[in-house]
């Protein structure tokens, strides 16, 4: 029977990240994936992700694929596709479907990163056609450029349900309403905000009491729970939709783990059935090891480091590497990961309500419940000052691990600091150039370049615009507030797009200067 | 990882629910109300309401509904779905063709 | 825990440990049944492949399993109150060439000896009753009065009715030893400590019989191996007969759900190992699909979605072992099923129920004693 | 069908597609491109209805769209439980609403 050195399950961000890791030491490294296309769901984010150079910020999550990819062929990784792998038996023997045949192969050892699958909730009318979960959403309008739906509600405010929102606009569904049944947004307050910016309406302690229609949804009905999520008699509200987006978690695929008897638990902090693992992804079968979602739900940045763990962990089991090598890379890896599990949403806060940041200031509690930081709550962060001319206003108000805006600015106006969580600061006596490389940097979208006061009662807010059609300067339209609802009436004065930023076009908008720190998105009228 | 499990423990009666109707399982159809009965008729486990009811037997073999009916089983024995035992996993993890079941590769084909 | 007596104790939550505690329920005998497992019927009377038939036994096994299609099997369902997807729609034993012919040939006349309806008939009118069926079918022995059931609705439903006449079931307590008291089986002990007490017992726990058995100082000679099943997707209407082969190495029926379910062999069940919990093997699966398509062409595109592996106790003939221990009053066995103890299973847990409650059974149990085994020469 | 289509999209550009082709939809002829899912081409389409279920005869479409909840499994060239979200298009394809296993309707 053909052996590898290390056979990995599932191409996603940890799979190809163990096997380059693996690879690069030496071993003879198959990864099977059965999808037509690797890269796991890295093909369908295509917003820039959080953290600092070393978790790849600020780089659209498809990129970061074409990198692995890139990475994966030149340490010798052969990547087979539309290769199911049907079971996990005995003796690592994987037994894999390609195309018209089952192959046999035994792995020295095995890395199984088959990731995870969306949860589902019930409710009546949610088997009718319509109701799709957000990952088959992104599927659809990311990878085969068909829109999920004309009018979509979302159902569920954690961050996979803000970023598809947002990326349901950017391929040109409307999003009719964010719902959720917990009392307080669960994803990143920057995530919401920019979605909530367009217009979208959130409503918090919400959920749908019906999908209404016969054949297809041509509608939803959602209403307000009181805290024992029981729905409040007269609360409800009706929308037409044809299309009901499902973004309520996901459960780690862990079948291959338990099929092949390793010991399980049910851990509902990893979201699910999970490996008995320890650190670095070894689990209760000698030479089988897990990375990424499968053993425990977090991000796609996490998970590459994971594998790289993985990679390297096995790579010592089989004698390619030795213990100090494995002892030195494995401790950087696990700072790298520790920088990924700070700040208000580390997994130790996971459910908890954080009222306070690091710095003391009280989280916005707009932000939590409507989805954006009211006018009169934004001052309070350090990111938002006033200085005549233009300067940046970052609207970034929760703790996350993310910097890429202090290594963006070419003038040092930025900073965080060594503490990554840290709301950014504007320097003093710094001198913005109005270069734009701090907007589009943000992958929260979160800042902004204002200029207070241009001397003519206007002012002129510099905004990210990641929506096409792109207006034109000199179009005429409405300025919306962080609530999405008209402010005022706007012209575009400016719009630049540059390679350096990254498809995020910068649209510049003049506004009367009464609205320069409320204005923040852009409509252009019809 | 056996544990005793005395299925006489009194777990109260089967009080119907306005959701009984709703669906949970999928592909075989099966409901909440016909989960929340074979649970008061002694199926303690998700093996045994798997086994009684087909809930993921079908197609996707349970990657859908087997977290909805853990919980479904979980409170109406009232303990901790935790303690449930976790779901069965079996070859094949997808549907698969009898015909390319039967044809396995000869040792020394490879896919390329 | 409260009252661990009882006037009769049953080792083994499978079919027949479930029918005997239905029966004896039924008789008004209080009784206690004890699974090793986390669940009730969890070894092979779920993982069989469903069939209820008469043909193909040995004629030691056939007056019991007679009795149990006349008698039980045809008001299971309604009696249990579970749809337990019993069809009598005849089994056709299949064979291909002169040797299949001659084992084939050899069963149906011991049966007919035994008065059952079954004839030997050629290929052509093997496709007359089931007309998917490949060329290289050339004979087939038919009893029209065999069938098939669901083996998981079957053994739970027992469960559910014995539980529900007040029989108490306790799952995870796995029996290592049983006691004599003045000469009487008395004491079952068990891996977490507790002890039940009872003036029969019924050992009725698989493979996992013979230690328990051996406690006492019984030994029923038996091996184990791991068979295996698998089932596809539904698929629309085809045949309602059972479907066996002469050397019994393939099995399966359609499901009223649609599904095929099928079992067969790769022949190296006897050696084949586990990891604690029974699984398939790498090899099995593939080797059944190829016979099935030998049989079944029409069947090639039907998809697999489950296989399953399950410890099936075969006895040292091959044939089930019944009864009353006489050198331990008070134990009784089932055990040594051989493959075939699904479909036999009610009339077992009947007879049983019969003989601890009356001292008398309907069938003569005595071909199946416990202590036929003898050396060859 | 262009609608529902994503023309051009502002993070992903010009999407490319495979030759476009036609396919049959219950007898119907769809236009779609080679290689995508079924599904997708079926979505953009504006058909909804892949299959109805076997016991109580309810409409089912695309759910996961990653070939793991199999709701959306039609008749395709004669072969039940064609899961139409993973497999590709081909010219000329049959594609048929599933009732129950079969694409037969149901009696009513």
């Amino acid at each position: 029977m053909k052996r590898y050195d290390l056979i990995i399950v599932g191409a996603g961000p940890s799979g190809l990240s163990a096997a380059v890791e693996a690879a690069k030491r030496g071993m003879e490294v198959v990864v099977f994936d059965e999808n037509e296309k690797p890269g796991g769901q890295l093909f369908k984010q295509i917003h820039k992700f959080f953290g600092s150079k070393e978790h790849r910020a600020k780089v659209r999550g498809f990129n970061i694929g074409k990198q692995l990819l890139e990475e994966a062929a030149e340490a010798g990784v052969k990547v087979v596709l539309n290769a199911t792998v049907i079971g996990l038996y005995q003796d690592k023997e994987v037994v894999v479907k390609i195309g018209e045949e089952i192959h046999h192969y035994k792995g020295d050892s095995v890395i199984i990163a088959t990731g995870a699958a969306e949860n589902m909730v019930t409710f009546p009318g949610w088997t009718l056609p319509g109701v799709i979960g957000a990952g088959a959403a992104q599927t659809m309008m990311n990878l085969h450029g068909v829109k999920p739906g004309k009018k979509v509600l979302m159902l569920g405010s954690g961050n996979v349900g803000l970023v598809v929102s947002f990326q349901l606009m950017q391929c040109g569904c409307e999003v009719v309403a964010l719902v959720d049944a917990a009392t307080r947004v669960g994803g990143y307050g920057v995530h919401a905000a920019k979605v909530a910016r367009t217009g979208v309406p959130f409503y918090l302690s919400h959920t749908i009491v019906e999908a209404e229609g016969d054949e297809c949804v041509t509608g939803v009905t959602i209403a307000e729970v009181d805290s024992s999520f029981k729905f409040i008699p007269g609360t409800e509200k009706h929308f037409d939709v044809d299309t009901i987006c499902l973004a309520v978690g996901l459960s780690p695929m862990s079948q291959l783990l338990k099929m092949a008897g390793a010991k399980m638990e049910d851990n509902p902090k990893r979201g699910g059935q999970v490996p008995i693992c320890d650190e670095y992804g070894r689990t209760s079968l000698p030479g089988v090891f897990v990375a990424g979602d499968v053993s425990g739900i977090e991000e796609a940045s996490s998970a590459m480091i994971e594998g790289r763990m993985a990679g390297i962990v096995a790579a010592e089991y089989l004698g390619y590497t030795d213990e100090d090598d494995m002892n030195r890379n494995v401790e950087s890896l696990e700072k790298a990961l520790d920088g990924l599990r700070q700040g208000m949403f580390a997994p130790e806060n996971r459910g908890k309500l954080v009222e306070k940041t690091e710095e003391g200031i009280d989280v916005s509690m707009n932000l939590l419940k409507k989805g954006y930081v009211a006018d009169d709550e934004i001052e309070r962060y350090p990111g938002v000052t006033h200085k005549v001319g233009i300067h940046p206003v970052m609207e970034c108000t929760q703790n996350i691990p993310c910097n890429p805006c202090q290594d963006a600015c070419p003038k040092k106006c930025i900073s965080i600091g060594d503490n990554i969580t840290s709301l950014p600061i504007v320097v003093p006596e710094s001198e913005c150039i109005n270069c734009g490389m701090c907007v589009a940097s943000c992958s929260g979208q979160a800042i902004f370049l204002v200029d207070e006061d241009c001397g003519d009662g206007t002012a002129t807010v510099t905004l990210p615009y990641e929506f096409l059609p792109l207006p034109k300067e000199g179009a005429k339209g409405i300025a919306l507030g962080r609530n999405g609802k008209k402010v005022c009436d706007a012209e575009v004065v400016n719009v630049r797009s540059a390679k350096a930023f990254d498809k995020t076009n910068l649209l510049t908008m003049r506004v009367p200067k009464e609205y320069a720190m409320k204005a923040r998105f852009f409509r252009a009228t019809v | 990882m056996n544990s005793v499990n005395d299925r006489n423990r009194d777990i109260g009666p089967f009080v119907p629910a306005p959701d009984d109707d709703m669906l949970i399982c999928r592909c075989e159809e099966i409901t909440k109300g016909e989960i929340r009965k074979a649970v008061h008729d002694g199926m303690w486990t998700l093996t045994e309401i798997r086994r009684y009811l087909r809930t993921g037997m079908g197609l996707c073999q349970g990657q859908t509904c087997s977290k909805l009916v853990k919980s479904i089983v979980a409170r109406e024995l009232n303990v901790s779905p935790a303690e449930l035992e976790p779901a069965t996993s079996r070859v094949p993890m997808r549907p698969i063709e009898m015909r390319i079941f039967a044809n396995e590769a000869k040792e020394d084909d490879d896919y390329e | 825990m409260s009252n661990n007596t009882a006037e009769v104790i049953v080792i083994g939550g499978g079919v027949i440990g479930n029918s005997a505690a239905y029966y004896l329920a039924q008789r008004g005998l209080s009784v206690i049944v004890l699974e090793g497992s986390d669940h009730i019927g969890n070894g092979g009377s779920s993982r069989n492949g469903g069939g209820v038939r008469q043909s193909g036994r040995d004629v030691r096994e056939l007056p019991l399993v007679m009795y149990g299609i006349k008698n039980l099997w045809p008001h299971l369902s309604e009696e249990l109150e579970v749809d337990c997807e019993y069809h009598q729609d005849g089994n056709l034993r299949l064979g291909k060439n002169e040797k299949h012919k001659e084992i084939l040939t050899n069963l149906a006349n011991n049966a007919r000896g035994c008065g059952l309806d079954v004839r030997m008939i050629d290929g052509e009118e093997v496709r007359q009753i089931n007309p998917y069926l490949s060329e290289e079918v050339t004979c087939a022995s038919w009893c029209p009065t065999d069938g098939h059931a669901n083996p998981l609705t079957t053994t739970l439903g027992f469960y559910k009715a014995a539980r529900k006449l007040g029989a108490r079931f306790i799952s995870g307590e796995k029996v290592l030893e049983l006691k004599t008291v003045k000469g009487r089986v008395r004491k079952v002990l068990t891996a977490a400590g507790n002890t039940y007490e009872a003036e029969n017992v019924i050992v009725a726990a698989g493979f996992d019989s013979r230690p328990i058995l051996g406690s006492v100082g019984i030994d029923v000679p038996m091996t184990r191996s791991l068979l295996e099943c698998l089932v596809t997707e539904a698929e629309p209407y085809m045949f309602d007969q059972m479907l066996g082969t002469a050397e019994a190495d393939f099995y399966g029926h359609q499901t009223k759900h649609g599904s095929f379910v099928f079992g067969g062999s790769s022949g190296l069940e006897p050696f084949n190992k586990d990891n604690g919990t029974p699984v398939s093997s790498a090899k099995t699966a593939p080797c059944i699909c190829r016979g099935i398509m030998k049989y079944f062409p029409d069947l090639a595109n039907a998809k697999i979605v489950r296989t399953w592996g399950g410890w099936s106790d075969k006895s040292a003939d091959g044939v089930a072992v019944v009864g009353a221990i006489d050198e331990v009053p008070g134990l009784y066995t089932s055990c040594g099923m051989s493959g075939h103890g699904f479909g036999i299973g009610p009339a077992v847990g009947h007879q049983l129920a019969q003989l601890i409650a009356t001292g008398t059974t309907d069938v003569d149990l005595s071909p199946l004693r416990y202590d036929r085994f003898k050396a060859k020469i | 069908m262009t609608e529902r289509r994503i023309e051009e999209h502002p993070i992903l550009g010009v999407q490319e597609k495979g030759k476009k082709i036609t396919f049959t939809f219950d007898g119907k002829e769809v236009e779609g491109y080679e290689g995508e899912p079924i599904a997708a081409a079926l979505k953009a389409a504006g058909l909804m209805v892949h299959r109805y279920t076997k016991k109580e005869h309810k409409p089912r479409g695309i759910f996961c769209a990653i070939g793991r909840c199999t709701d959306c499994v039609m008749v395709v060239d004669g072969v039940p439980n064609v899961r139409t979200c993973i497999t590709p298009l081909k010219e000329g394809m049959d594609v048929k609403t599933q009732y129950g296993a079969s694409d037969k309707p149901f009696d009513v």
